[in-house]
C-alpha cells in the first residue's frame, strides 16, 4: 500500500491535519535522508545529545551513512540510559533467568511489556507496575509528580485494563531541610491533584526522610489495572495496511531538551520559539483519554495500544513496529501541534503528555473515530504498518528517517560496566547497633518509645494521605493506614488484591543484596498479613551514577538479592523500572529498591486490617 | 424506581452512584451530559468529579451542557414551593447546582488550600427533602468528605435566609474542614426536591467499603429517601 | 491577531479564602506590609483579527455568563490587551 | 490605602489546560470567534499608604519568589491599581 492510499479515507482527510507546504528555504533547509547519503561529513551534535562517540559509530554502521537530523534524535533518546536500559540491562536478566516455570504459573503477559499481567483466578487479572519520576519532580514539584502519575497509569491502560488504584513511594532529605520544605507540599499535591481528578483511589505508599536525598527526592508511582483474560492487549504493530493512529493531546516542545540543538540548525529562519523547560500535566485530559481508551477496547476497534512516555513518537513508533511486522510509514507533519514552530527532530523528542497510539485496522477506523469523537478526543491518522521491515518517516512528503525499527528500540548498546564492593563499605557495616547506648531502665525506655514514635519516619502520614482520594470506585477495602492497600476486584465474589510497597534505604546502604530481599520481604509479609496470597512482585530500582563502581556494586547486588529473594518466595518480577544517576555532585544516594508485592485474596471482607480493634483480643508475637 | 446518574467528561464517582442506587434498591439510569434526553428518569444524582477538568470554576463548564439544560427545565426555579425533578447533586454536583442557579450560593476553595479525604461526621438538619426523608431529624452520621474545593460561601443575607426557611439539610459536626460558612455541608431549593451536599453519600452504601463508623453505611438513606419520596408523591 | 484581556476578581464582601492564604504567607515570607490580598483570575482570548467595540461587547458576554460566576465573582475589566485598563 | 495590581499568566510554550478547557467551553457556546485562551492570575495587594516604586519593587519581588512559579509563569505585570497596564 502507497501512502497515498491513506486517502481512501479521504473523510477523515480533515483530521489529518494537512499542513502548509514547506517553503523553499524549508525544504532546503530540511535535513533528508537523500542528503544524509550526499553530505557524509556535516558535523553532528551527538555529543551534546549525550551519545558516546562510538554509539554514534554504531549508529552510521547500521544505517551505512550518517543519520539525518531526525535518526540522530530518535537514536539519542531512544539510546539513552532512561529508555535502553544500556547499563542495567546485563543485571536486570536475572529476573527472567531466575524464574522457574512454576513461578510464570500465575503470569499472563511476563516482564518485557508495558507492565506484566497476573492472572487472579475467575478470569481477573491485574496489571501493576512502578516507575520513577525523581528528576522532573525536583526541577518542578507539583507538575513532576503529577506527570509521573500521569505516565504510569498510561503503561497501565495500554495493556487494555481498566486502572484502578495507585500508590506514591516518597522520599525526601531531612524533614528540617529547606529543600525537603521547598519540594515535598508540592509533590504531594502533584501526586493527589493529578490522581484525585482521575478518579484512583490511592491505597499506600511511602514516605521516607533520609538526608541522602536532599536534592534529588525520590517520586515513584505505582498504578494498578483489571481487565479480564481476555481483554488482554500488547502494543504491537502488526498486519500490512493497517493504520496508525495518534490519539490525545496536541504534541508540543514539552521536554525535548537536547533535539532543539538539532532544529536549530535545521531551521536558520528565526529559529524556534523556547521551549517549555517542563511538563505540566492534564488530568482531565488523560482521564478522558482513560474512558476513551476503554470504550475502544471494549467495541473491539483497535489491534493494539501504546502509550507515549518518555522519548514520545520515537519510542511509540519504534518500538510498535519493531514489536510486530517490522515496518511502518508515517506522514510526520500530520501531527497535531501546540506551537506550530516545531521541527520534525522536535516532534519526534517531544514528551508531551496525554497521548497515545493505536493501530487500527482500515475498517474499524469508522468505529475508532466515532468514540474518539464522543470522547472529544483528537485523533489523526499518521500512516500505516508496511512490509518493508524499515519505520519511514516522511516529512511533508521528504523521507527524513528510513531505519530498521529493531535498531531503534531493542538492539541499542549494552553496557557491563565495572563494578567493585567500595573500601568503605568495611567501615559502614563495622558499625553495628550493638555500638548505640541502651535504654537503662523503664523511663528511659518509655522515653525512647515516645521518641521513636515522633520521629518524622514513624509518626503518623495522614497529613500526607489525607490529600488523596482513597473513597472513589468504591472498592477500596484497606488503605492508610493499614499494612497492605486492599481493592476488591469482582463486586460479586468478593475477589480482590492487596498492594504493598516498600524499602529501607538504610538496610541497603548497609548491605544491598540483604537490603533488597528485606525489601522484598517487608511487602511480602505486608500483603500477606493482610490476608493476600502474594502473586508477583514490581520494583522500582533507584540508584546513583552506573559510572560509579561502587553505585554499580550496590546495582548488582541489589538485583541479585532481589531476584534470589524471588525465587526463594516463588514469586516472579513481572516489570518495573529502573532510575539511575539520582545524586547530588558525586555524593549518590542510598540505594532505594523499592519493591511491590500483589497478592490475591479471595474474598477482601475477609481481609485484616492492621492495629486492634476488639477490646480483649489475645496478642501473639510470630516468628524469630 | 429509575434514577438517572450524569456522566460528564471527568465524572469520577458516577460509577459509585450507580451502584449506590442499585443497593438502595432503585433502577439506575446513565445519563450522558451531551445528551438532552432523560429517558423519563424519576430523579436524578449529579455525581462527584471533575467535570471538564474544573479548571474554570468548579462545575462551571458543565453547567451549560445539554443534559443540565433539561435538568434545569425539569427541576424549575429554586425557590418554587411547588415540586420538580429530585436532583441530589454531590460533591462537583453540588457546584454544578450553585452554578446552574438551582441552589443559592457558590463553592470555593478550601480554607486550607489543600485537598482534603476524610471520615466526616454531620447532623442531618433538615427531613422533608427527597433525599433524606428517612433520616431522623438531629440524626448524625458519618461519610466520606473529598474535595479541594468545598467551602460553601454565600452572602449574610442569603445564608440567613437559609437558615430562616429550614433550607440547611446538614452540618460539619466536630470539625469544619473546608471553611464552609455556618458550617454548611448540604443545602436544598424550597420544595426540598434538589439537594446539593458536599460530603459522599455513596461512597458508605456498603459495609467494608466506607469509613469505619457505624459499618460506613451511613449515607445510604439518601437513595432510599428517593425511592421511598417518589414512591409516595 | 488581537486579544482580549479579561479580569475577574472575587466581591469585596464574599470571603476570599485564597487571598487570605496569600496574605498569611507574604507574612511569613516578610512581606508584612501588604496586609491585604484577593486572588483573582486573568483571562487572555485571542480574536482573529482587530479588536473593535463589537468584539468587547462579545468578550464581555463570555465573561459575564462563563467565566465568571456573578454571585461570587464581578468581572473587573474586559478590555483590548494594548489598551489600558 | 494603595493598592498593587500583579499579573501572572502561565508562559506562552507552557501547556495551559485551563485555557484548552476554557476554548472548548467558548465554542460550545457559541463563543467560536476565540481561537484561543489563556487562564492566569490577578492578585490585587493592599498597601496602607501610597504605592511608589520602592512599593512597586516589594510586590515584584513577592510576585517573582511567592505569588508565581517562575518555571511554568511569568509575571506580565506590577503595578499601582490607578496606572495603565
Ligand atoms: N505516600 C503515601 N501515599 C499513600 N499512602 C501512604 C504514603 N505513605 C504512607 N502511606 C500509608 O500510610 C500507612 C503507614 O505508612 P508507614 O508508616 O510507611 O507504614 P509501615 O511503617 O507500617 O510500613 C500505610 O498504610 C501506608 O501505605
Amino acid at each position: 500500500m502507497t501512502s497515498d492510499s491513506i486517502n481512501t479515507y479521504g473523510e477523515n482527510l480533515d483530521a489529518l491535519g494537512a499542513s502548509a507546504p514547506l517553503t523553499e528555504q524549508q525544504r532546503q533547509a530540511l535535513d533528508t535522508v537523500d542528503k544524509a547519503r550526499k553530505t557524509p561529513d556535516v558535523d553532528q551534535p551527538w555529543a551534546a545529545l549525550g551519545m558516546k562517540a562510538d554509539e554514534y559509530e554504531a549508529v552510521r554502521k547500521i544505517l551505512d551513512r550518517r543519520p539525518t537530523g531526525s535518526e540522530l534524535a530518535m537514536y539519542s533518546v531512544m539510546w539513552s540510559e532512561h529508555c535502553s536500559y544500556k547499563s542495567s540491562k546485563v543485571h536486570l536478566r536475572q529476573f527472567g533467568e531466575k524464574t522457574t516455570p512454576a513461578m510464570q504459573e500465575h503470569l499472563l503477559v511476563g516482564i518485557g511489556e508495558n507492565a506484566g499481567v497476573v492472572d487472579i483466578g475467575q478470569g481477573w487479572a491485574v496489571t501493576f507496575k512502578v516507575e520513577s519520576h525523581n528528576h522532573p519532580s525536583y526541577v518542578e514539584p507539583y507538575q513532576g509528580a503529577a506527570t509521573g502519575v500521569g505516565g504510569i497509569v498510561r503503561d497501565i491502560i495500554s495493556m487494555g485494563a481498566r486502572p484502578v488504584a495507585v500508590m506514591d513511594p516518597l522520599r525526601f532529605g531531612a524533614l528540617d531541610h529547606p529543600d525537603t520544605h521547598r519540594v515535598l507540599p508540592g509533590i504531594v499535591a502533584g501526586v493527589g491533584g493529578y490522581g484525585n481528578c482521575l478518579g484512583l483511589p490511592n491505597i499506600g505508599g511511602e514516605v521516607s526522610f533520609d538526608p541522602c536525598y536532599q536534592g534529588n527526592p525520590l517520586v515513584n508511582a505505582l498504578a494498578v489495572g483489571t481487565l479480564r483474560h481476555e481483554d488482554i492487549h500488547l502494543a504491537n504493530a502488526r498486519g500490512n495496511g493497517n493504520l496508525v493512529v495518534l490519539f490525545g493531546a496536541r504534541t508540543g516542545g514539552d521536554g525535548i531538551g537536547g533535539a532543539s540543538i538539532l532544529a536549530s540548525d535545521t531551521f536558520t529562519e528565526g529559529g524556534p520559539t523556547k521551549r517549555p523547560a517542563v511538563q505540566v500535566g492534564d488530568p482531565f485530559a488523560e482521564k478522558v483519554l482513560i474512558e476513551c481508551c476503554l470504550d475502544l477496547f471494549k467495541a473491539d476497534v483497535v489491534q493494539g495500544i501504546q502509550d507515549l512516555g518518555a522519548a514520545g513518537l520515537s519510542c511509540a513508533f519504534s518500538e510498535l513496529a519493531s514489536n510486530g511486522d517490522g515496518g511502518m510509514l508515517v506522514h510526520l507533519d500530520r501531527a497535531p501541534l501546540r506551537d506550530s514552530t516545531l521541527a520534525p527532530e522536535e516532534i519526534l523528542m517531544s514528551e508531551s503528555q496525554e497521548r497515545m497510539m493505536a493501530v487500527v485496522t482500515p475498517e474499524d477506523l469508522p468505529g475508532f473515530l466515532a468514540i474518539t469523537t464522543r470522547w472529544d478526543v483528537e485523533a489523526t491518522v499518521m500512516g500505516e504498518v508496511t512490509e518493508t521491515g524499515r519505520l519511514v518517516v516522511l516529512w511533508h512528503g521528504e523521507t527524513i528517517v528510513d531505519v530498521p525499527p529493531r535498531s531503534v528500540a531493542h538492539d541499542g548498546p549494552v553496557y557491563d560496566r565495572p563494578y567493585a564492593r567500595p573500601d568503605w563499605m568495611d567501615v559502614r557495616q563495622a558499625a553495628v547497633p550493638d555500638l548505640l547506648p541502651r535504654p537503662q531502665n523503664d523511663t528511659e525506655l518509655g522515653e525512647l518509645v515516645v521518641t521513636m514514635a515522633g520521629t518524622p519516619n514513624l509518626a503518623s502520614r495522614s497529613w500526607v494521605t489525607d490529600q488523596y482520594d482513597r473513597y472513589v470506585q468504591g472498592n477500596t477495602a484497606q488503605a492508610m493506614p493499614d499494612d497492605a492497600g486492599v481493592l476488591r476486584v469482582d463486586e460479586s465474589s468478593g475477589l480482590g488484591v492487596a498492594i504493598a510497597t516498600d524499602c529501607n534505604q538504610r538496610f541497603a546502604a548497609l548491605d544491598p543484596y540483604t537490603g533488597a530481599q528485606l525489601a522484598l520481604a517487608e511487602a511480602y509479609r505486608n500483603v500477606g498479613v493482610a490476608g493476600g496470597r502474594p502473586l508477583a512482585v514490581t520494583d522500582c530500582l533507584n540508584f546513583g551514577s552506573p559510572e560509579d563502581p561502587a553505585v554499580m556494586w550496590q546495582f548488582a547486588e541489589a538485583v541479585r538479592g532481589l531476584a534470589d529473594g524471588c525465587q526463594q518466595l516463588g514469586i516472579p518480577v513481572t516489570g518495573g523500572n529502573v532510575s539511575l544517576y539520582n545524586q547530588t555532585g558525586t555524593t549518590a544516594i542510598h540505594p532505594t529498591p523499592v519493591v511491590g508485592v500483589l497478592g490475591v485474596l479471595q474474598d477482601v471482607a475477609r481481609r485484616t486490617p492492621s492495629g486492634w480493634k476488639a477490646p480483649g483480643a489475645q496478642l501473639f508475637l510470630l516468628g524469630t | 424506581m429509575r434514577i438517572g446518574v450524569v456522566t460528564f467528561p471527568g465524572s469520577l464517582d458516577d460509577r459509585d452512584a450507580v451502584r449506590a442506587v442499585r443497593i438502595a434498591g432503585g433502577t439506575p439510569v446513565s445519563l450522558w451530559h451531551d445528551d438532552a434526553d432523560i429517558k423519563g428518569v424519576d430523579a436524578v444524582v449529579l455525581p462527584g468529579g471533575f467535570s471538564y477538568g474544573d479548571y474554570l470554576r468548579c462545575g462551571a463548564i458543565a453547567r451549560f451542557s445539554p443534559v443540565m439544560n433539561e435538568i434545569i427545565r425539569l427541576a424549575g426555579p429554586p425557590d418554587q414551593v411547588s415540586s420538580g425533578l429530585p436532583v441530589l447533586g454531590i460533591c462537583n454536583g453540588f457546584q454544578v447546582l450553585t452554578e446552574s442557579h438551582l441552589l443559592p450560593g457558590a463553592l470555593v476553595r478550601n480554607e486550607k488550600q489543600q485537598f482534603i479525604c476524610r471520615d466526616q461526621k454531620l447532623r442531618i438538619e433538615r427531613t422533608s427533602t427527597a433525599w433524606t426523608n428517612g433520616y431522623a431529624e438531629g440524626q448524625e452520621i458519618v461519610i466520606p468528605l473529598k474535595n479541594g474545593e468545598g467551602g460553601f460561601i454565600a452572602d449574610e443575607s442569603t445564608l440567613d435566609r437559609l437558615e430562616g426557611e429550614g433550607r440547611v439539610v446538614a452540618r460539619y459536626l466536630d470539625v469544619n474542614p473546608n471553611g464552609s460558612r455556618r458550617d454548611i455541608a448540604g443545602i436544598s431549593n424550597a420544595s426540598g426536591t434538589v439537594v446539593g451536599l458536599m460530603p459522599h453519600p455513596e461512597h458508605a452504601t456498603e459495609a467494608g467499603y466506607g469509613p469505619e463508623a457505624n459499618n460506613g453505611t451511613d449515607g445510604l438513606a439518601f437513595f432510599t429517601s428517593a425511592l421511598q419520596g417518589v414512591l409516595s408523591a | 491577531m488581537g486579544r482580549v484581556v479579561i479580569d475577574v476578581m472575587p466581591k469585596p464582601e464574599i470571603l476570599d479564602p485564597q487571598g487570605k492564604a496569600v496574605v498569611g504567607a507574604l507574612a511569613r515570607l516578610g512581606f508584612a506590609e501588604f496586609a491585604g490580598a484577593r486572588q483573582g483570575k486573568r483571562f487572555e482570548l485571542e480574536f482573529e483579527g482587530e479588536v473593535d467595540q463589537a468584539v468587547l461587547d462579545r468578550a464581555r458576554e463570555a465573561a459575564q455568563t462563563l467565566l465568571s460566576n456573578p454571585v461570587i465573582e464581578d468581572v473587573v475589566a474586559v478590555r483590548a490587551a494594548s489598551d489600558p485598563e
